[in-house]
């Protein structure tokens, strides 16, 4: 790849001055990002903490909350961001190759799916509420005949929310990239931000892959 | 570790692993159709999980050709995490309460 | 990775760069204005910001506690109601913890002495730490705006239920306090990745100077418990606003669980405290023993094995809060084994100084301080987390004494001797000596006499966070006071002469010290890039029984590696670190 | 020995403080040995090895096995004998003997109520027998509170949610304090107790007369008691200073105005219904704190109480 991008090598006005060259910059980014990775994880696990334990005190509880979440859009949206993360790997494969425009389309999908997600948990959000489902105090719903139903959806809004809120950031994330990309900011030499953009993206999507079968899939 | 060889995975590739994660994404939602009894039916459901996770930082997030060390970072957090979630077990599952708690 | 192959056959020159002596240009002259201050991202300024933020807060923090001893000198009320009586110990508590203790040593000094350490220019990510500078501000006015609006009047550890329905703004002050997290989150995560790809050439991790191996522990800490303790403030904040419900009995949730939550990162935060302090203790005994460190592999493995261990002892903070048995009798028998690394390093230090030069100038004094009453706050340490005993301490003023031992008498005199130790670096100023001892004497006298007293009246089981007492224990109380006055009197001192010494302080030489550390091989106060050539490292450093020359090492190149990408440093430094 | 845990410990004053303190002065004499060894090295080495020159050449002792395993060892196997001690020690505690006598704890912001098996209601006051293990079951109405009675050693936070338990036998007949050590508000400083401990057969007479004592008095020295008694006067001063409620003093035929804007009349009505639904008319000023005295006290208690306010003028 070095010979088919020569003068590109050359381009290095992104590189900062206490780096030696960009692959130390590259590295370090990526490390960077791995170990934010690391506290994302820590981050979501206390929510995932309070809902195993909780499970564990209240397993009839799980059962019979999440018949009120409806499976299908559930796995619809786990298949709109699994494919997501789909495009993000190809949009870095993009960059990768040089290829500005693939990079940009992958990263237009990507938006999309991000926001046919978001969609589909508005509509899911909206019909809880208008059954009375609210988190906590606000609670109204009777067609769960269980006392801590109230702390079932607290949980799980909480999780869903922080999970949204992610959903959010990365669209945000790269829309602000399809901008950069516009410019020509990118190529193969430099894509760390693209790189570290899809690092986010796909923890975000494995959070996601925990969460459907955790809250939805309890038979 | 060097600029010129950082991993570029093939198209192929990549749709395949996408595409395995749609079955197993199905595989999930067909095992809850078979009834199987608890607490088995949440370890399947937590194994089919981690094995999709672990394609997904495997290959999309390229830790399988990237240093070691991201590996371990992962691990890592994910350890932690069980910690925290196993040593709060220790206490909720095993308290003794004088009068049945209300 | 890089094969042999690869590797450039060039051949390196290594030169001795001696450091220049009160240079002309410096970090703190190369860029003026205050506007070039606020947006700078060069650590060193940053670091200073830290620390004047830092040393604001331990202002405010402090006359709190005074305002607190005050009030307590008579057992009924003196001239605080209950009320603000329980806000003020809230904000010391939480000012001192959040505000001071935990950016104290990483985020202050920890930013200025990393990449001089690693002969870095700058951490990995320096817009970064300003942007971590800047989140630690807008947590910091937001608690600011609920002291303003309200108040919090719920102890630092904003227990729930009492967290959750009482008055004034407890949303906004968790909401800074998680702000606030973020900010440490991302020194952690800087300072992580810096020890790991911008060492110069030839610091493997057997010549990581010790204060690198604390922070590197510290920073371990920082990213994996901090984001438990946002998600729980988090959800602190939800139940505030919409009543979620989670931690709140009310509402059906176990407010115990919420304890756990918190402990999960305040045990641990402990230790983002005082394992960067044991740092600081590691590099200032050597130096001012002249002598190599005792035990480097022990000091160096016993902070990470004391950070991880320090995950697994969150619960001996809730013997009796209603846990299960088995839960305590695990936290107790891992409570103990913190104690051994902690022993072990205690045990290193005075064998470093065993047959040393001894040199007492302020930082050692400093240092022997922190030797003498760290160990009483270990010795306590192991009296609460033994479970009988606890069941009667827990929650009385015998904890209260215990922490102070370990954050004061620990990490505030670390703080203080790191202080003094890198003052000349910062400012290329020396400070009076004189006072400076006079200033530590005192407040090793002022402090025992405000905590010693605090043990005898919490095994006799006075509570904490009590506005009244009764009349026995009021003795103790105003001997204590006394004590907190004693103390406060030795802080301005030190305010007095630091302000002077930079106002008119003589000028320091490059290493006052006479220290092998590769920070003092470059001018006081350093270039703006720190060095001006890449250092060569050959040695550890604390190998003082080498000359002075072999620590004097860099690459020699025509433009000394700084601004323009330059081949031939880049080449080397590559592979020297591939090498390690 | 017995001096220093004497000036350090309270009495002690139940069959499991023994086992406590003799911990707390083992750990306590280790440490000091420890503690006067460390401190006699750091200064004997800083005179001993202080600078002569600043030539002066160190020795190069990197490390020593053997010592090292010495100071990991030695501090390891006292750690594990003080866990083991500890831990017996907490078992003890954690376990009450079967045939305890059992009195319900509830802690309120800001009283401790006990309720006797024979239905009797104390507030502030716990009577006990001695040589008689006695096991309290605990929760809580409202915030977290901790139980602790310094002289017996035992201390247990105190639920809303659930009941914990703690158990002791007191081996002395007298006073002693009781505490509450979870931080709850306001007036947690006063939220204290004092146990009584009376001999065996002075505790069954008590229990016997405990509810029937009061038919002596005239309403308004009843009132008065009950008032201490129930922890009314922790929040209601009667001389007038206002602390966490509004003085009893001149209270009753005034105007009170009300968090809502209204104002009410304090007559005998407002007074019943402030003692049974403390949270249905707030005086303005104050935070709806107090919690409700239904259950807690009759009828005749309550006439006494308000006989009681009308004479503080």
């Amino acid at each position: 790849m070095s010979g088919t991008s020569a003068t590109i090598e050359k381009r290095l006005d992104h590189l900062q001055h206490h780096f030696i060259d960009s692959d130390q910059q590259f590295e370090s980014a990526k490390l960077g990002m791995w170990i934010f990775l690391a506290t994302e994880i820590l981050f979501f696990g206390g929510l995932f903490a309070a809902y195993i334990v909780y499970r564990s005190w209240y397993p009839e509880l799980y059962i019979q909350a999440s018949t009120e979440l409806n499976t299908f859009w559930g796995a619809i949206n786990t298949g709109v961001l699994i494919g997501s993360s789909l495009t993000v790997a190809m949009a870095i494969r993009s960059a990768q190759l040089n290829q500005i425009k693939g990079l940009i389309y992958n990263l237009y999908i990507t938006i999309a799916l991000a926001f046919v997600f978001m969609v589909i948990k508005y509509f899911e959000y909206t019909h809880k509420f208008h059954l009375g489902i609210y988190p906590g105090e606000y609670y109204t719903f009777e067609g769960i005949a269980h006392e801590k139903a109230n702390i079932f959806f607290s949980i799980y809004y909480m999780m869903t929310g922080v999970h949204g809120l992610h959903v959010l950031i990365g669209i945000g994330l790269m829309i602000w990239l399809v901008f950069k990309a516009k410019k020509g900011a990118f190529h193969s030499g430099y894509y760390t931000p693209v790189e570290i953009t899809g690092l986010y993206w796909h923890l975000v999507d494995i959070i996601w892959i925990f969460l459907f079968p955790l809250l939805y899939l309890i038979d | 570790m060097s600029a010129h060889e950082h991993h570029i995975s093939s198209a192929k590739f990549l749709w395949g692993v996408g595409i395995a994660l749609f079955i197993l994404t199905v595989l999930t939602v067909a095992v809850t159709w078979i009834q199987i009894p608890e607490p088995w039916n949440v370890v399947v459901a937590i194994a089919i999980a981690v094995v999709k996770a672990t394609v997904v930082a495997a290959f999309f997030m390229n830790l399988f050709w990237d240093s070691k060390f991201n590996t371990m970072i992962l691990i890592m957090s994910a350890l932690f995490f069980m910690l925290l979630i196993g040593i709060t077990l220790l206490d909720t599952l095993y308290r003794i309460d004088p009068v049945p708690s209300f | 990775m890089a094969t042999t192959e690869e590797t450039p056959t060039r051949k390196i020159q290594v030169k001795r760069f001696k450091p220049e002596e009160y240079p002309e240009k410096h970090y703190l002259n190369q860029e003026k204005g205050l506007w070039a201050w606020l947006t700078t991202v060069d650590h060193k300024k940053i670091g200073l910001m830290y620390l004047m933020s830092v040393a604001f807060f331990f202002l405010v923090g402090g006359v709190l506690a005074l305002l607190l001893r005050t009030e307590l000198l008579t057992p009924a009320r003196n001239f605080m109601t209950a009320d603000v009586y329980n806000q003020v110990f809230t904000l010391h508590g939480a000012i001192m913890i959040f505000f001071f203790l935990i950016p104290s040593v990483p985020a202050a000094l920890g930013n200025f002495v990393l990449p001089l350490q690693l002969g870095a220019k700058d951490v990995a990510f320096p817009r970064l730490n300003l942007a971590s500078f800047y989140i630690y501000v807008i947590g910091a006015l937001f608690t600011i705006t609920a002291i303003f609006t309200g108040g919090i009047d719920t102890g630092w550890t904003f227990y729930t239920p009492y967290s959750s329905t009482t008055g004034g703004s407890v949303a906004m002050m968790t909401l800074g306090v998680f702000i606030l997290g973020f900010s440490s989150i991302l020194t952690g995560l800087n300072f992580i990745v810096t020890i790991h790809k911008l060492r110069s050439p030839g610091i493997t991790w057997n010549k990581l100077p010790l204060n690198l191996w604390g922070l590197y522990a510290t920073s371990l800490i920082q990213i994996l418990a901090t984001p438990v303790l946002a998600i729980t403030l988090l959800l602190l904040t939800m139940e505030r606003v919409l009543s979620i419900g989670i931690f709140d009995p009310a509402l059906g949730g176990d407010p115990v669980l919420y304890q756990h939550f918190f402990w999960f990162y305040s045990h641990p935060a402990v230790y983002i405290m005082i394992v960067p302090g044991f740092g600081i203790v590691s590099e200032i005994i050597s130096t001012f023993s002249k002598k190599v460190i005792f035990g480097y592999w022990a000091i160096a493995l016993s902070s990470l094995a004391i950070a991880f261990i320090g995950f697994l002892v969150w619960g001996h903070h809730m013997f009796t809060a209603g846990q299960s048995s088995l839960a305590n009798m695990v936290f107790s028998f891992l409570t103990f084994l913190v104690g051994i690394p902690t022993g072990i390093k205690i045990f290193n230090w005075l064998a470093t100084m065993y047959k040393g030069s001894i040199d007492l100038k302020t930082p050692m004094v400093y240092i022997l301080v922190f030797l003498f009453l760290f160990t009483i706050g270990g010795f306590t340490g192991i009296m609460l987390g033994a479970l009988s005993v606890d069941v009667h301490l827990h929650d009385t003023y015998y904890v209260v004494a215990h922490f102070h031992y370990v954050m004061m008498g620990g990490m505030v005199m670390a703080f203080l001797g790191g202080l003094h130790y890198w003052w000349p670096k910062m400012f290329g100023k020396m400070y009076s000596e004189f006072w400076g001892k006079i200033a530590a004497g005192i407040i090793f006298v002022g402090f025992n006499m405000t905590f010693l007293p605090q043990f005898i009246m919490g095994s006799q089981g006075m509570p904490r966070r009590y506005y009244n007492y009764i009349d026995q224990f009021q003795a103790f109380h105003q001997f204590s006071t006394i004590g907190a006055y004693i103390m406060g009197v030795g802080f301005v001192i030190i305010a007095a002469y630091l302000l002077h010494s930079l106002l008119r302080g003589e000028k320091a030489s490059s290493n006052p010290w006479g220290s092998r550390a590769l920070e003092w091989q470059t001018s006081s106060p350093p270039d703006l890039h720190n060095f001006k050539h890449t250092p060569v490292i050959i040695n550890g450093p604390y190998d003082y029984h080498k000359p002075m020359s072999e620590f004097q090492l860099g690459i020699a190149t025509p433009h000394n590696g700084h601004g323009h990408h330059e081949e031939e440093g880049m080449d080397v430094a590559e592979t020297e670190k591939e090498k390690a | 020995m017995n001096s220093l845990s004497d000036f350090m410990l309270p009495p002690a004053k139940s069959t499991l403080a023994g086992q406590t303190d003799a911990l707390f002065n083992f750990i306590n004499v280790t440490s000091l040995i420890f503690l006067i060894g460390i401190t006699f090295a750091i200064i004997y080495f800083s005179w001993k090895y202080r600078r002569r020159s600043e030539n002066d050449v160190t020795p190069v002792i990197t490390h020593n096995n053997k010592l090292e395993i010495t100071w990991s060892v030695i501090p390891l196997i006292l750690v594990i004998i003080v866990f083991g001690w500890g831990f017996t020690g907490y078992m003890n505690k954690a376990t009450p003997p079967n045939d305890s006598y059992e009195i319900r704890v509830v802690g309120k912001s800001w009283l401790w109520e006990f309720h006797y098996p024979n239905g009797y209601v104390s507030v502030g006051e716990l009577h006990v027998p001695e040589d008689r293990p006695v096991k309290l079951v605990m929760s809580s109405t409202d915030v977290i509170h901790s139980f602790y009675i310094p002289d017996f050693r035992v201390k247990k936070d105190v639920l809303p949610n659930r009941y914990t338990s703690l158990w002791f036998e007191a081996t002395d007949p007298g006073e002693s304090v009781v505490f509450c050590t979870e931080y709850c508000g306001n007036a947690h400083s006063n939220m204290m107790a004092t146990t009584i401990v009376h001999t065996q057969e002075d505790f069954q007479s008590w229990l016997e007369t405990a509810g029937s004592a009061d038919e002596n008095l005239t309403p308004v020295e009843l009132g008065e008691q009950l008032t201490t008694r129930n922890a009314c006067t922790t929040c209601h001063s009667v001389d007038g200073s206002v602390l966490q409620g509004p003085s009893f003093q001149g209270l009753f035929g005034s105007e009170a105005p009300l968090e809502s804007g209204e104002t009410v009349s304090v007559d005998e009505n407002y007074i019943r219904e402030s003692i049974l639904e403390p949270q249905a008319k707030i005086h303005e000023g104050f935070q709806p704190v107090m919690p409700s005295y239904a259950g807690t006290l009759d009828d005749n208690q309550i006439n006494a109480i308000i006989e009681y306010i009308k004479t503080l003028d």
